[in-house]
This record gives C-alpha cells, structure tokens and sequence, in this order.
C-alpha cells in the first residue's frame, strides 16, 4: 500500500463499503443474468472496485462522471441509488432510465452521472465535450472519463485526447486496465510502448498506478482531481487492475490462463483494504458485517426490483423527440 | 426585410440566437479564419470569441462526440461538420448517441445539438463531396432532419434548429450559399414540420426540398404553358414532414410526384411515396413517381455530373407523363 | 445434406472459400480466441493462422479502411463489424472508400470484401446493439446488400459474397445464430439477387428477409386458416433485390405487405413499396402495406422491446385488413 | 544541405527534374482552377515538391503509394503520365480515372498509385491495409502512405499507426507538415510536444527533415525504405515544408501572415536543388532549359488534355457494380 499518503482509518473504511457495495451489486447482477432474471449485456466490475472507489471518493456531486460498458461501479461510487439501478437493470418503470437502458445505460444525471456507454470510447468523446460546456458555463466542476485499456486503440479516444489539451479542459482520464479487450489480450493488439507514452503524446500529464489499491488509488485521485480543479487542464491516471470474471456476465473467460486468473483474483483489493483496517485495529466482526450489510443492501434492491412495475406499454413511445410521431 | 444570400442569412440567424442565449457556440473546422467554407460564420469568431466559435482539430468523431457532451450539460451547440459526406465520420455519435440519449436514459437528457451537413451537387466536386444523405437520418428515431431552399428559410429555419431541444441535422446546399432572397431579419423563428405551397396547382402535386426547389418552380412554370397545373411543396422540414399539407395536395391532385437530387433508391422520396400509397391509394389517379438520381457516385467530369442532376425538363417529362395516364 | 446452425453454416461457408482461396482473409475483434460473438468464426484461426484469421484492436475505422486497402491489392478480406450499430463506426470508410473507389478511380480496381453487420432485436441488447440498419446501405451506389435468413442460405450466400467483386455489406440477424436446419455443405454459392418464394398463396404477397421470414411464415399458416392465401417472399439479397419475383407475385395477389424488423419509416420497405406503387399500379387492388418497428430507438425493458417487435398477429390482421379492402 | 550523403550530380539532377515538372503542372492546374477550366477541389502542391520527389525516387514501380487530397506531386513522382493525369484534370475521357475522379482522385494502380484521396486521413488507413495484403501475399513491395499535419489529429490516422506496428506491417508514414490544416494553423488545434512524439508512441521510428530540401528527404527516404524492405516494420518521416498558395486553387490564402508567406517561398525547394547543381558546374542555361522541358511538357499535357473527347454519357453507368441497375 501507498506510503506517504495517510488516510484517516475512517476515509479507508469508508472506501472499504463502497467497494463492498460495488462487489455485492455486480456479484448479484452477474449471477441474475446468468440465471436468465437480467437480459443483454452485464459487464461485472468485480475485481477493478478500487478504481471507482477511490477516484469517485475525490468527486463532488456536482463533478460529471462518464463511464463505459463496465459501469455499475462508477454510478455507484458516484453516489446513484443502488435500488434505481437494480430496478433499471430489472427493465422496470422507476429504473433509473425508466428501465429503457439496462445496464449499458445506467445515468443520473441527478448526481452528473452522464452514464455507462455501449460504445467503447465514445464516452470520452462526450466526456471532453462535458468539460467544454463546463469551462464555457464558468462553473466550478470537473469531469472524469472511465474507460478501458482496449478503448486506447480507438480513433476517438486518442482525438478526446488531443482535443482535451488543445482546449485545456477540466478532465481527469482513467484508464481501467484489466488487461483484456473483451477475449483479447490487449498487449497483442496494442504497439508501442505503452498507455502512458500516448497520453503524454498529447501533452497530457500521466502517470500509472496500483489499481487494487484503493489507497493508492485515492491518493492519486486526491492529488490530480486537485490539479484539475486548479485548472491546470486534462490529467491522466492509468490504474492497473484485472477482470475477475469474463468479458460479460456470460462470458466464463475459459480463454484465460487458470493461473493468471488465480494471481489475479489473489490480489484482492477488498481483501488487501480489509487487511489494511484489520492491521490497524478494526475488529474482524465489524470487517464481516460490512460486507453483510453490503449484500443485505443488495439483497434488499433487488427484492424491490422484482416486485417493481414494469413499463407502461405507452411509454415505448415516450421521450423519443418532440416533433413527429413515433409510429 | 433586406437582401441577403442564404450563407448570409444563416449567419445572422446564428448570430442572433448566440447574442440571445450565451450557451449557444459552434464548433468545427476552419470557422474563425474566414468564417467557414462559405462565410457562413463570417466574422462570428471576432466577435463572440475563440470559445464560443471554436476552430476544432480535424477530429469529425469527437466534434461530434464533444458537442453531445457538452449539449447534455447545459448549452446548445451548433456543429459544422461541412459536407454530408464528412458527417459519416461521425455517424456513430450522431446515431447512437446524440439520436438515441434522451430515450436511452429515460428522459433524464436531452441533446439540443444542430448538425450542419450540407449536401448537394456542386461543380466537380466529385465522389466523396457530393453525396446528399438525408434518407439515411430520416430513418433514425430522435433526429429532426431539416433542409431549407431559400435565404429566408435559412434564417428563419436555423433559429428554429437551435432552439429545438432534441438533435437536428441541418442540411443547407452547398450550391444554395450563393442565392440572394429577401429575408426579415426580425423574423421569429419558423416552425418545424411545416411545409410550404410555393406554387399552387390542380392536376399534379409535386414535393420537393432544398435545390430541388426552384428546378421544380421553374417545371411548373413550363408546365403550365403545356397546360398542366402543378402543385409544388416545398417541405422545409424533412422529419418530421408536414404529411397534412402533401396529402391535402395529394387528394386534390390525384397525382404525387417527388423530386430530390439525393440517389433515388432508397432516398426519402420511397418514405413519401409509401406514406401516400398506404394512406391515399384510393384517391391516386395514377402512379406515383420518384425522381432522384441514379444509383451512382457523383463522377466528376461535368457532362457526367449534368447526368446525375434531374432537370426541370425531366419534371416536365414525368409530369405530363402522369397527367395524361388515366387512373 | 448435415444439420447445422446459422452460425456454423457461416463458418463453414468461410473455412471453404478459404481453403479454395488463399487470398480470402478475415479480420476483426475477438476471432481467434472463442471464433467471435457466436462462434460463427470457430477453429478459424487455429487452421488458418494469425495472419489470416487477424485479431484486431478496437479500431473500427482502420479495421474497414484497411480491409479496403488489401481489397484493392489483391486480397479478399472478411470483415467482422460484430453489430451494425458499430457498422456506423465504420460508415465513412464503407461509404466514401469501399463504395465509390471502383467508380471514382474509374474501373481501375474493385473492392471484392465483405463487411458482416448482424443485425436487430436480441434479449435486451437495447439501443446501441439491436438497429436494423439495411436502409442505408441499399442507398448507397456502389455496395451489394445480403441478408440471410435460414442456414442453407447463410452457407451459400456466405459463399458468393466472397466471391462478389464488389463490396458486400452482409447482415446476418443476431437471433438466428442458434437456429439449426438443414445445410448442404458442397452447396455451390447461391446466385445473388434471387428472391425465394417460401410459401405459395394468391391473395396477398408478403414480402420479408431475415429473422421476419419465420414470423411471416407462421403468419401465412394462421392466415390460411382464415381463408386468406398469402405467398411470402424472402428476398435474401436485399440489393440487387429480385423485383422480378415480387413483381410477379404482385402481378398475381394484387397487394403487397412489406415486413422487417428495422424502423418502418425510412426503411427497406418503402423502396418496395414504392417500386411496386410505381410500377404496378394497375394491378394493385387495394393499397400496399409497410410492418416496421416505431421511430423509437429499441428499450431494453422486455415488455417494451417485445412492443417494438412485428408479430405473426400484426402480419395476420395486415393482410386481413388488405384481403377484406375493395379497390 | 545533408552533409555526410554524396548523391551523384545526376541523381539530384533528375530530382531537379521530376520537380519542376511537378512544380509545372500544379502551376498551371491552379491557374486553370481560378480561370475556370477545372471544376472542383484542385490542392495545390506548390512549395512542397522535395519531398514526393525524394521518396518516390526510392520506390519501385511496383510499390504501392496512397496519398491525399494534395496528390499531384505524389502521382507525379511515382511516375504517372502527365497527359493522363491532366486529362483527368479536364474530366476527359481517357483520364486516369476516365474523367470520374479528378483532381481528388487521380490514380494509377499500374503503377500502385493507390489514389488521392478527399478525406483526410482515410487513404493512410487504406495504405495500411495494403501492407497487410503485401505481407499476407508475401509480396516483395512497401507502401507509403503520405499525408498532411492536418491528418495526425484524426483518430483513423492514429489507429492507423498502431496497426501498423502491432502488425509489423511494411510502411512509410510520409507526413507533409505544412504549418496548415486549411485556414486553421495546425500547432493551434494539436496538443502535446509534437507529430514525432505521437508516432513513437504508437512505437515507430520517427524522424524529422527539412522537407525543402531535396538531398536530405532523398537520403532519409533511401534510409527509411530499405529498412521498411528489410522487414523491420513501419517507419516514419515528418518533413517540414511550407505551403506556397492557398488550401486549394480557388484560396488567396489571406489568413496567412505576409511575412511567414514570403519567408516560406524564400525556401524554395527547387532552388535550393538548383544552386546545388549550379554550384557543382551545371550551367545555368542547362537549367534553365530543364524548366523550360518542364513547362513545355505540361503545355503539351494541356492541349492534349483541352482537345480530348469528354466520356461518353453512358459512362455515367459504367464500374458501378456488377450487379443491379444503377437507375
Ligand atoms: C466501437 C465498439 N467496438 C467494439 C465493441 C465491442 N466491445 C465491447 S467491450 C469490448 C472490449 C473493451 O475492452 P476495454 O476497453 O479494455 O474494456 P473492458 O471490457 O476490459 O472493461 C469490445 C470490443 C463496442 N462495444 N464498441
Ligand atoms: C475527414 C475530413 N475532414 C475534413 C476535411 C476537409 N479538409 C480537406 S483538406 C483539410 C486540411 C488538411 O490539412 P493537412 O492534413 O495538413 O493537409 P494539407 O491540406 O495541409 O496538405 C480539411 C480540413 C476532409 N477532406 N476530410
Ligand atoms: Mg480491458
Ligand atoms: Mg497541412
């Protein structure tokens, strides 16, 4: 764990529930997919909660987050109501996109959340656009873009780049990287010499981190969502981690080496926080029953989400544009 | 009411609505230098600023992408994406994501986005500068897709774009920028939706749009000399299309003619013409008819390009042709 | 004659053509490690090596522009695009370069590839992964349209889209992928352009592609039950369609019903029925008919998404409705 | 001038000459532009001539070249007929691309001249792909692919380079870094310490030259592609050059400060290969005599060109596809 930084036991254990928030909720969403209750794509965040955790603890509720397709976590950290987004993954009315989104497109714009995205990169794009309206509103706000390590091989990510320096926009770039571009590891299909060197390419501070480790990860955060705020321009924060599971909910990754998957999943960042707190004196039974009121706060969404309504069959034309007919 | 050509009175619609609402700006290629590539934004970048008339990279994805953003937080963008044919190297962000946001997420967004993209034939300018497009955005739910003929709908017609809340394709034709019409420069903006009767007739009701329009007038002209009295409609707004006014026409006339300079195949006029054979079969005199041009690239060389274009004598043709043909 | 699915009819198709052609090659995302989203690429690469079964980075634009450029140099690449919607990340490139470069460059070269967008409705993969996009690829000069709506085909169609000359866009539908039939797996490539009649009837015509084939058949049954005999086409190649078949069916029934999947305004169905309204007007006894999805992105939610859905019930009262019609 | 390279006064003489041929022909298509006897887009590559000639001096006959929008010097420099080249100028029927392309289009794939190109960025994904066919073929041949500073903001161009290297695919990257993008300065849209940064991140060798000058880009160029025909990969020239003229013929280029103009003709190309050669005892009326050959030989192209038959109008419908109707 980080060494200079020197959180507060309380700062941890707090970043420790999120992250066991987070676990609960795509363990949950994971498994209802598999067992036929969700439908589409359930991308499971699990095993890359210290990346949201620490970087959202850093964000006020008035910052703009955008995501990806492996979202859950980011609305989460971000603040948004576990309930509205169960319900949403549901398909059911008061879902937070009135169940018309799922889990590719969860948002609140309620909390700046401008949502998960099914298009690897094209978050970023309306990320730095977010940032532009920002700095030209004059408002005190800055936006941070999730995304993959595959989406650094896209056309747009690397213009988002470009684009955030040339107009020195508020934006804090993290890339989540997992390793893997859906089946594919994305070394093979990536050249040079690596994430960091392309994003000081375009003249973008950045530099690499542990991402199982919420702590390093919070510091990080702390210190570049400061430079930002300070308007010293785009940062870019590159935030190693691995995918617990496949690509998708049913995805069971079997491309995977099983001994990669197991060092991987070694190097837990709730276990390595929970270590961290138990090392300085929080009680092992206070550890468990975080993690029982996290799952019994899932348990308890996802009964709501099931007993929900569902959509009216008129709101299928609701929300589409004002002008002209739908039919 | 004063003399303007159609790129000027785009401009001082443009004008107008950014000293009205300073969250409207623009963002493109080459809009400060001399205001665009038809002075459409002469002299807007000196007087609003580099902030709010943005000279963009060469970055068509995240122009677009970057507008989204920024048209979900707040301000209403204005994008010059300069040919249609350009506006395919954002067709992911148009279609899914400035098109399908607001419904995507529920409501909680809108995305008050104008699209420039002009379209048309111009002198050479061959293949990938000519193509006119605006069947493709007809075809996707969430666009409103407008494309005025003259100055004074270019005035009136853009204010109206930027004030609509919901993502709008704006097509000017490039070889419009130069006609000069009488425009009120205090005109409020017009409706969308709302075509317009430019010629008034019995026997045969042609629609029609953008340059198409005055090859149609010039047609009815010399169809009235052959004793055929042609209807034209000019529908200003292609989605959502004024279906009251050409079906008014339609039932009088008996006879539905669509010109556009677009590919006949599969353009907007086959939607026109299904709507009229579905919902006004019984009244047709005779069949409808499309003319378009024909399933090919624009060549360059101009004999060529001459084919390409339908002309007022292929008007003529197609509508003495119906006009005598007994139901 | 073996048993296979949709899938494997189109992996087999793959592993013959390149076995009998070195020059065949396929890139995209994730083909080699489990054979791409539905295995339709299984043991490719394992058999054909990394250089030509190529794992691609996320690069959608350069996946096609480059697909174009070894099309020019004497190769015939396959392209997987995964889902249409990404198509659209690709939509310059396929329009501007694979269209026209055999027109515009004067016949110097072809572009022989195929670009394979599946298409539509499937479980909840909601807006950006479920568009029936086969509307704009009809418009454009210069590209050849399949769509395949049984195994059979998808083998033999499959088959001569690698050895068309020109540029294929190649629609397979996400909910066939599973489905099984009968296959001859030394089939030569079917012709392309030829329409199947797969039901015979007098009364109406029914015309279809893709997953709607199957809807429409059932339609047909419930319909005969009714007294009413529908004949049903499945085009199977969308552009060159066989106006030939569906003219003479219309000639025979005197009215049409178009039916798909994609939004009805703007789509396929309205160059048929404009076609057939245009041509056929005199033998039309009542008026033509268009089954499309509403001008709604398609919601995730299932009861909405089954809204958007034509059924075999909707095809049924159609033709009814048109059946009962006097002229 | 280059120091340690020692090229023949012959071979710099023959560079001298493809120059000033070059240098003629766009003299005298801009002039035919503004006096209205091209149509279109004509790019002018005045100002940049050393540095098509320097590499193209090094390729082979059978070595593919893809080029942009500027594309004269690159046709010329690979060997196309002037005659052939104007003619396609003039949209005459026996232009290289049978009067369909013009200007933005010239090409000649006998000579593995992939094409000029209207979009910016998309031919160098074209190159790309060339490469591969190149390598899968195992063909002895490279590609360039030249392009323009504009260019490297585009995010097709930057996954372009990526493919490249993660395919170790036979390229020279040639870009032709004119201070401009259009109206816009470059540096004013483009972040980050430089084009040479941006290549190596993606891990290409990258260099910079004096593009004016003829000796330095022949010898980087003999340098360059003899380690791209050794297989070491792609590589990459940034040459610094200057645009004399506006972005196209029918641009007086007043955005541009007079002073920067005057200085960016004062470094001339061919002059500076001029005095090298008078400066080794080549007379000055043999020089003069070579511009003289030069002119003349495009005078000859130019009447040849103003007296040749137009396509026949039933080329309107030729090299489409093979199959369908255009109408
Ligand atoms: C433009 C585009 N291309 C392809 C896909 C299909 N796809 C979805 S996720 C994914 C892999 C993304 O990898 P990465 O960015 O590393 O994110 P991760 O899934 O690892 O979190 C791919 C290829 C897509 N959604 N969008
Ligand atoms: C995708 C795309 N966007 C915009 C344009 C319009 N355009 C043509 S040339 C050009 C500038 C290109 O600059 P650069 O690449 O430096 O080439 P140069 O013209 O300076 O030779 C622009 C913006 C285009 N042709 N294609
Ligand atoms: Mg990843
Ligand atoms: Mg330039």
């Amino acid at each position: 764990m980080s060494e200079a930084y020197d959180p507060s036991l309380e700062r941890v254990h707090g970043l420790y529930a999120t992250m066991l928030l987070i676990r609960a909720f795509d363990e949950h969403a994971g498994q209802a997919r598999r067992d036929g209750h969700l439908r589409g794509s359930v991308h499971e965040y699990i095993g890359q909660e210290a990346i949201a955790t620490g970087v959202g603890a850093n964000l006020l509720k008035r910052d703009y987050v955008s995501s990806y397709h492996r979202g859950h976590g980011h609305c989460l950290a971000k603040g948004a109501d576990p309930v509205s987004m169960m319900k949403e993954l549901y398909g059911k009315a008061d879902g937070l996109c009135g169940g018309k989104g799922g889990s590719m497109h969860v948002a609140d714009f309620a909390l700046g959340i401008l949502g998960a995205n099914g298009v690897v990169a094209d978050g970023v794009t309306l990320a730095v656009g977010a940032a532009q309206a920002v700095k030209l509103r004059g408002e005190d706000r800055i936006v941070t873009a999730f995304f993959g390590d595959g989406a650094m091989n896209r056309g747009p990510m690397l213009e988002a780049l470009n684009w955030a320096r040339v107009f020195d926009l508020p934006v804090l770039f993290v890339c989540e990287d997992n390793t893997y571009s859906d089946k594919t590891r994305t070394a093979s299909v990536t050249g040079g010499p690596g994430i960091l060197a392309r994003a000081s390419a375009f003249g973008i501070p950045a530099e690499s981190i542990d991402g199982n480790d919420v702590i390093a990860v919070d510091e990080a955060a702390a210190r570049l969502t400061r430079a930002v705020r300070s308007g010293q321009g785009p940062v870019f924060l590159h935030a190693k981690t691995y995918r617990w599971r496949g690509h998708l909910a049913l995805d069971p990754g079997r491309y995977r080496d099983a001994q990669e998957v197991s060092r991987g999943m070694a190097d837990d960042p709730i276990a390595r926080a929970k270590a961290w707190l138990f090392a300085r004196g929080v009680k092992a039974e206070s550890l468990a029953a975080d993690r029982e009121a996290a799952v019994e706060r899932i348990r308890s969404a996802v009964s709501q989400a099931e007993s929900a309504p569902w959509p009216r069959p008129e709101i299928l034309f609701t929300d589409v544009q004002d002008l002209g007919a739908p039919t | 009411m004063t003399v303007l050509s159609y790129a000027e009175a785009a401009r001082l619609a443009l004008l107008q609505e950014m000293e009205r609402d300073p969250n409207v700006w623009v963002l493109g290629e080459d809009l400060g230098p001399e205001g665009g590539v038809a002075g459409q934004y002469a002299g807007l970048q000196q007087r609003f600023g580099k902030s709010r008339v943005v000279d963009t990279p060469i970055s068509e994805s995240t122009i677009m992408g970057a507008a989204i953003g920024a048209a979900m937080c707040g301000t209403r963008p204005v994008v010059e994406l300069r040919y249609a044919d350009f506006g395919l190297c954002a067709a992911d962000e148009i279609v899914n994501q400035a098109a399908k946001a607001r419904y995507m997420l529920g409501g909680q967004v809108r995305v008050p986005a104008v699209i420039r993209q002009p379209i048309g034939m111009r002198d050479g300018m061959a293949a990938q500068h000519s193509q006119s497009t605006e069947a493709w955005w007809i075809h996707i739910p969430g666009l409103v897709v407008v494309a005025p003929s003259t100055p004074a709908d270019n005035h009136a017609l853009l204010k109206a774009a930027v004030r609509c809340d919901d993502p709008v394709i704006y097509m000017e034709h490039k070889e419009l920028w130069t006609v000069r019409g009488e425009v009120d420069e205090s005109a409020a903006p017009a409706p969308l939706g709302n075509a317009a009767v430019v010629r008034e007739g019995r026997d045969v009701t042609i629609v029609t749009w953008s340059s198409m329009v005055s090859v149609c007038l010039a047609a009815a002209q010399a169809l009235a000399e052959s004793g055929v009295s042609a209807e034209v409609i000019d529908l200003r707004t292609l989605w959502p299309w004024d279906k009251d006014a050409v079906f008014a026409s339609v039932v009088r006339s008996g006879r539905l003619l669509v010109v556009h300079q677009a590919v006949r195949v599969g353009g907007f006029g086959a939607e026109i013409v299904s709507e009229v054979a579905e919902q006004l079969f019984d009244k047709l005199k005779t069949a409808p008819r499309r003319l378009g041009a024909p399933r090919v690239p624009v060549p360059y060389s101009e004999p060529l390009e001459m084919r390409c274009r339908i002309t007022a004598d292929d008007i003529v043709a197609a509508a003495i042709g119906m006009a005598r043909a007994e139901a």
